[in-house]
């Protein structure tokens, strides 16, 4: 990692932890991804900080030699927002599941995309919850038996990029982990894009969710190119059939900067206004 | 405590009132400044009814010429600018024969709650009086005779208002002829309730609130980013801070929630900056998860707990010390952190910088005991001296091989990689680990770091700060925060008594320091143990990590009224008489 | 109330506890609109609960004579989802004020909307949280200062109206306090609808927001009726004035039950599974 | 205790290992099932390694004459179908001279870290012998081998794969052969290993998981309503009853979060129905702000908390009772509740029954404290008798004259009215409130009501099942959960040395009972508190809210490895020793 000219090959984004994951697992993919997406942006590592909730999915900063923040479950966007906000020269991309984005941390998602500080947001969605053995997350079809909904939830799902585009995210795409170099570019553009950038990953579960190995078949290329009108992408977005990859929104929203004082003051030059 | 001399008093206490709208808090604001200028010290509480607005108000104001922390037991004086619903108070304004209710006869006669304590009643036309003064209003009259009744000099109630007016300067002299108006109408009560001369030497004094000071201590401290979700009592804290920490290069941001507001504060911390949070018992139990993540990453954090009514949503505006056990026990798994609680208005700032310090040195969240009495009363202090104690992290230096971030080390604190720094990234983890960081579920793993953050906690020298421990004899008043005040009191009027009691005043809740307690009870065969609260939550942490002496007692209430200084004269006096030496 | 005649007059869905709203709050009228909506609907008021979190708002349930349940801060629509599902025969009305449901609530908010179960969420939007005297709120303009936002928030403001949308809610209007008989009709209507419905209403903060004065003069009916179509709904609402009062959306999804079993049986039935 | 004759034992442990896949899991719960049907009693405990699927993996077993809660100190075989990181169990499969390894030779070497115990090699080429029989799998070869270990009847075994293959039937006959293939293999190893007779006379046995059972529990004390979020090791808990609830009339939603969960399942029991939730560590902290609503507003719930190594994420997986502080003091405000640890996988059902009966009757909520050993390990018990103890809420009847739902009563239990209940209409309130539910500030009310909610938990008559207390002697063993299966074979271990130890086995932590446990202790010099954890959370419980005698041990450590009945049986000779009688 010292080597700079190493440091911006993908493999140099790589640790050496072997991950946990089932063989097969969509998430190896994004793993593989990231790194590409590091080396094309051209951080170096110690740059970078990736912050996640828990679940399979949340185990992915450990596996990267940028810095990692592996948190509480739902909660990667709030520590993301902080540490950002503290720390502005850092490149922060918060990752994680559909359970730990769409369940538990949806209150972030939705402040976080209206926020709209200067972070990328990854969820690897699988429609389930892996690391808790096959529960149905919020994007899991209505219909989908397990121990949990034995006769399926009997819940629309519920539509991340659209969710997102209501409550104002900046940039929109949708991914598939069995494309990583298309998952990297569109990553790449997402950190790179000012704001907050989400990106939805199809990330098949292949332990709960072995029909998900089809998605490979069913992903295709966005039939027109990105829109900067949230109105016309969350339109398109309901209507497509799910499967369709690639950048769907750019928006231009201003970053939020938090304020900051003009001169540099001394915490002593704060007394006078309490004196007598 | 009745005082009946004329003999000039060290300590007054008096009560502005009125409903919502007449003026009452902007009088006792003034009267406080007042008094500070002309160097006495001083404290101001506000109470209100439950209306958002409108509804009845009262300035609980005591004045002294030395530095107070409590409320007196009974009030001088209660002056009302009107009579709407200010029953309400009667709790809060005990009178006895020797005190003053002053009214006006127009706004009827004064409630009966007043009245059966055969205080005596004096009648001031305060409406009919402003109305002769147009441009004035009643709640300028009150403050004239309330100055004057204590004593404090026309020209510093004059000079406070005159500043107070800024632009409105033509208002000035009819507030001015107001003053001088209730002032004559009070140099009637003769001396009775004169104070005695400030102290005349004197160092640069402060009027502030302890929600100011536990913020401008923080910062002094080095906190640099806060998030935050507005909650009474600690949503002050956070509207000084707003302005205050761009100032000094920091970040605030308001929350979405309390759990984005303590998680966004450990994602900052993690990246190098002291990070603090403050709120009350229902944010605060809302935050144990991430509290438990700065615990295992070893994140430093620091959440102000304003105290207030509890459980559950409780008495949002009233003062409690009932978040004890939460704040000591309220994480699940075995999870040390320290617990900090002030013991005056002025040692909020001192306190709050500390906890900042011993985060940051310790790698753990710090959570310091403040309470809505502190929060949001006023007081005239003396500058709290700067302890020059700010937040330094032990980091590891950039390129250091095979880094290691949860090492374990003697101290049981490790070098703590900040991001940017090459050659160290390694992941924060929740999940239990190896020192490199990475999730384990050993035995031996999980044995070591338990062992290790608590060790850094245990092992850590915290000086003399740990507690304020005054005085000498066989009886012992344990006490913590803003009953300290009170128990001090208490003391020295049993001191009149010719009984002997020592203060003990934890500041340092947790971890818990047997040994120094044990050396401050030395000789101690009798304990009081002082908190306001039901269920004794002090008294149950002192059994669980202390040696006692045998004879332990125990005196407590919940809020909304305060421990008064004459509840604990009582309670040492009955220790005393209970096995008398 | 043992007379069931004056039972179904407005008045005798009042309690006599005396609000502690200040005067002139538009929280008074939503009042007044709740018993006339009750009467309307026609339900004795012991049918009837109103769930709430905390704020200013949050204290209309003591106000009723319905049962009520004032809860802690956000989780309104966690309480009244389960109290829902347990006791199917009572009507639930969950309210609040925009920081309670919008800010510290917006992960049930979302769930709400997206599970459909038969209740009605009426949100007194006042854009500041009142109770805690007066700090922005998610529906705050960004440029409007307060103590903890001296220079504004800076934040665009959130759509709950559009979000509701995205996230499946299955009626959609907005009313003004200023017009109670209008609100009442309204929730009416949206009590009467099945599935979630929710109501947001502009109320006034007279004390922290006295500008709001002014929203009498801004309010007026929509031009066209109710959709039923979310994303035409949520593309007129995000190009209107914020003024927009009436019935939006009204959706026809399928409300939310819970699998139930199909011969009820007794606890000692259940042994079988574990005998040896 | 290494145990060397072979006389038949009464009880063995034998770890059947592979990596994923390999079915040793499926192998042990069939030999769980042969055992449970021919009339012994037993336990298996999953562990597997940290990858999601895949990894290594171990069913741990114990199979004995008479009904056990814990593992043993040492197993007497492990039977590995492969090695592949099974070194990684070596400590939760301690071996001695006189254990086992069997091991596959096609497989490599047994891992250093078991042959050092000196235990016996055997080679069993289960790969091969399986590979010999078209159809059958090295799992059975090693079923079937300890089987015969154990002297576990060939039908039984045959019997219980028949039935689990049910639509495979055309497996059965390969299967059978490598049962019998590995039988032959074991039965060189004579008789060191056989199992005594079972008990004779039997009432029905049970095969149950300690979630299953505190599910089922739930379901017999009334619980028709569960909402719920995912997590380990509390999820098979609500996969438990989301078919069965709906069977009986009940309800069980998955929520967004805990906070939804637990805020559900308030308002469901507002609307009268008993309603639970369940989860762990993580999930509880969530949970602290509306278990203090519950509290105030008086709304029955309970919370199983299925206790993994803490703090933050820590340990999912495995087993420790650090929760303890956070169940008993983790709420702000003074807030008294119900907590309640039921002792064994069978007391998972009585306990959580009872919990649900204390919480409706006393109108708070109660928490569970289970653990990941008790409810992911399955046993053979005793069906567990109904008792009959279902929850029952004081209601109020309709139409009752100025209703007051927080009316202060002797018992500080009020007549709650259900939504329905005409003319009784009133507002629940996490706000302060008056006996009519009206949010005040007050003090007088604060007192009464927190009195109340006090007393009503206080003043109950909670019965013998406060807590199991068995034996004689000068010394006790104080305990709870699942320590007190080691602690009850420990203290029998001590009596074969001749030593007398009570046990004290504590189900209802809070509210304490300080009389009753005075009266247990009777003639007790010498306390023994043994708790899973670091910390020494219930040791700390006891100080805090119990006179105790003046000598008290304390033996504890974390998890993820049990508290074993040597470690205990150590204690208490050293115990004796030090103050000899
Ligand atoms: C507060 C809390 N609740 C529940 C859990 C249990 N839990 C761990 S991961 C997870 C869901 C993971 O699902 P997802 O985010 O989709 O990730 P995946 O495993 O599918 O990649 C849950 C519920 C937890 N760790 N913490
Ligand atoms: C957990 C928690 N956090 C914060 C608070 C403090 N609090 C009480 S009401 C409120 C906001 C109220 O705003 P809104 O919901 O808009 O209601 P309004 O008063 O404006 O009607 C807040 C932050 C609380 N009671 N509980
Ligand atoms: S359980 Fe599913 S999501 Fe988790 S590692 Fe395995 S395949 Fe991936
Ligand atoms: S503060 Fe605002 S919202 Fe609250 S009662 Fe007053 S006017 Fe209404
Ligand atoms: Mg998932
Ligand atoms: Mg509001």
């Amino acid at each position: 990692m010292n080597d700079m000219a190493v440091a911006l090959q993908p493999a140099a984004y790589k640790s050496d932890y072997k991950p946990i994951w089932c063989p097969g697992c969509g998430d190896y993919s994004v793993l593989s991804a990231f790194t590409k997406a590091f080396s094309m942006v051209g951080r170096k590592p110690e740059e970078i900080v990736v912050v996640s909730g828990i679940g399979c999915s949340s185990r992915l900063p450990a596996y990267l030699s940028s810095y990692g923040f592996h948190g509480v479950h739902g909660r990667a966007l709030a520590a993301a927002t902080g540490l950002k906000l503290a720390r502005p020269d850092l490149t922060v991309v918060a990752s994680g599941g559909d359970g730990d984005g769409y369940s538990i941390g949806g209150n972030h998602f939705l402040h976080a995309c209206r926020r709209n500080v200067d972070l990328t947001y990854v969820v690897m969605d699988n429609h389930v919850y892996g690391m808790t053995k096959g529960q149905p997350s919020p994007t899991t079809e209505p219909d989908w038996q397990s121990k949990l909904s034995p006769t399926g939830t009997g819940l629309r799902v519920f539509h991340p990029l659209v969710v997102a585009l209501a409550a104002g995210a900046n940039f929109v795409a949708r991914a598939f982990s069995g494309d990583p170099n298309g998952v990297a570019d569109i990553l790449a553009e997402a950190i790179r894009h000012p704001g907050f950038s989400f990106v939805e990953i199809l990330s098949p579960c292949v332990t709960f969710r072995p029909e998900q190995r089809n998605w490979k078949q069913a992903v295709h290329p966005a039939p027109v190119g990105a829109t900067d009108d949230p109105a016309k992408a969350a339109r398109r977005i309901l209507s497509d059939d799910g499967f369709n990859v690639g950048i769907l929104y750019r928006g231009n929203r201003p970053v939020y900067r938090p304020p900051v004082g003009k001169a540099k003051k001394q915490p002593a030059d704060l007394e006078k206004e309490f004196e007598v | 405590m009745t005082t009946t001399t004329s003999t000039p008093r060290t300590s007054v206490c008096i009560a502005l009132c009125g409903s919502g709208g007449a003026g009452v808090m902007t009088a006792g604001n003034l009267l406080l400044e007042a008094a500070a200028q002309a160097g006495w010290y001083g404290l101001m509480v506000r109470s209100s009814g439950p209306q958002i607005r409108g509804g009845e108000a009262a300035a609980l104001m005591r004045i002294a010429t030395h530095p107070i922390d409590c409320m007196d037991d009974r009030f001088d004086a209660i002056v009302a600018v009107d009579w709407q619903n200010i029953h309400r108070f009667a709790d809060e304004v005990p009178l006895d024969r020797s005190s003053l209710i002053v009214g006006d006869p127009e706004q009827g006669a004064p409630p009966e709650v007043f009245v059966k304590s055969g205080a005596r009643a004096v009648e001031l036309p305060m409406k009919k009086i402003a109305k002769g003064i147009p441009g004035s209003w009643p709640n300028m009259i009150a403050l004239g005779f309330a100055s004057q009744l204590l004593g404090i000099p026309a020209d510093k109630v004059k000079a406070v208002v005159a500043r107070s007016l800024k632009k409105g300067a033509e208002q000035l002299p009819a507030s001015v002829a107001a003053i001088e108006a209730g002032r004559a109408a009070a140099a009637g009560e003769g001396a009775a309730f004169t104070l005695a001369a400030p102290p005349a030497a004197r160092a640069k004094r402060w009027l502030i609130t302890g929600n100011q000071a536990a913020g401008f201590g923080a910062i002094r401290g080095g906190v640099r980013f806060v998030a935050a979700y507005p909650i009474t009592p600690a949503t002050e804290l956070l509207e000084y801070m707003a302005p205050a920490l761009p100032q000094v290069g920091g970040v605030l941001v308001q929350a979405e929630d309390e759990l984005a507001s303590v998680n966004m504060i450990v994602g900052a911390s993690y990246g190098g900056v002291p990070a603090l949070t403050a709120t009350a018992g229902p944010g605060l139990a809302l935050m144990t998860e991430a509290l438990g993540l700065a615990v295992a990453a070893e994140v430093p954090i620091v959440v102000v707990d304003v105290m207030r009514g509890g459980p559950s949503t409780g008495i949002p505006a009233k003062s409690e010390q009932s978040d004890v056990s939460i704040a000591l026990w309220g994480l699940h798994g075995d999870a040390p952190r320290l617990v900090i609680a002030p013991n005056s208005i002025a040692d909020c700032l001192t306190a709050t910088q500390w906890a900042v310090h011993l985060a940051e040195a310790l790698q753990a969240p710090a959570i310091v005991l403040s309470d809505q009495f502190f929060g949001q009363a006023r007081a005239v202090t003396d500058r709290p001296a700067d302890s020059g104690l700010v937040g330094e992290r032990l980091t590891a230096p950039a390129g250091s091989e095979g880094y290691k971030r949860y090492a374990v080390t003697d101290s049981g604190v490790s070098p703590m990689a900040i991001p940017g720094t090459p050659g160290l990234a390694y992941t924060a983890d929740g999940l239990e680990h190896s020192e490199r960081g990475i999730p384990s579920s050993g035995a031996a793993d999980h044995r070591v770091q338990l062992a290790k953050r608590e060790r850094k906690l245990v092992a850590h020298d915290y000086g003399a700060q740990w507690a304020d421990v005054e005085g000498e004899g066989g009886i012992a008043v344990v006490t913590f925060g803003s009953c300290t005040g009170a128990a001090r009191e208490a003391i020295a009027r049993a001191r009149a008594d010719g009984v002997n009691a020592r203060l003990v005043s934890m500041r340092l809740l947790a971890p818990a320091r047997p040994k120094l307690l044990a050396a401050a009870l030395d000789g101690v065969d009798r304990v009081l143990v002082v908190e306001q609260n039901h269920g004794g939550q002090f008294l149950r942490y002192l059994r669980a990590e202390f040696e006692l002496p045998r004879t332990v007692r125990s005196f407590r209430h919940p809020g909304p009224l305060p421990i008064r200084p004459e509840e604990v004269h009582r309670q040492i006096l009955a220790l005393e008489e209970e096995s008398p030496r």
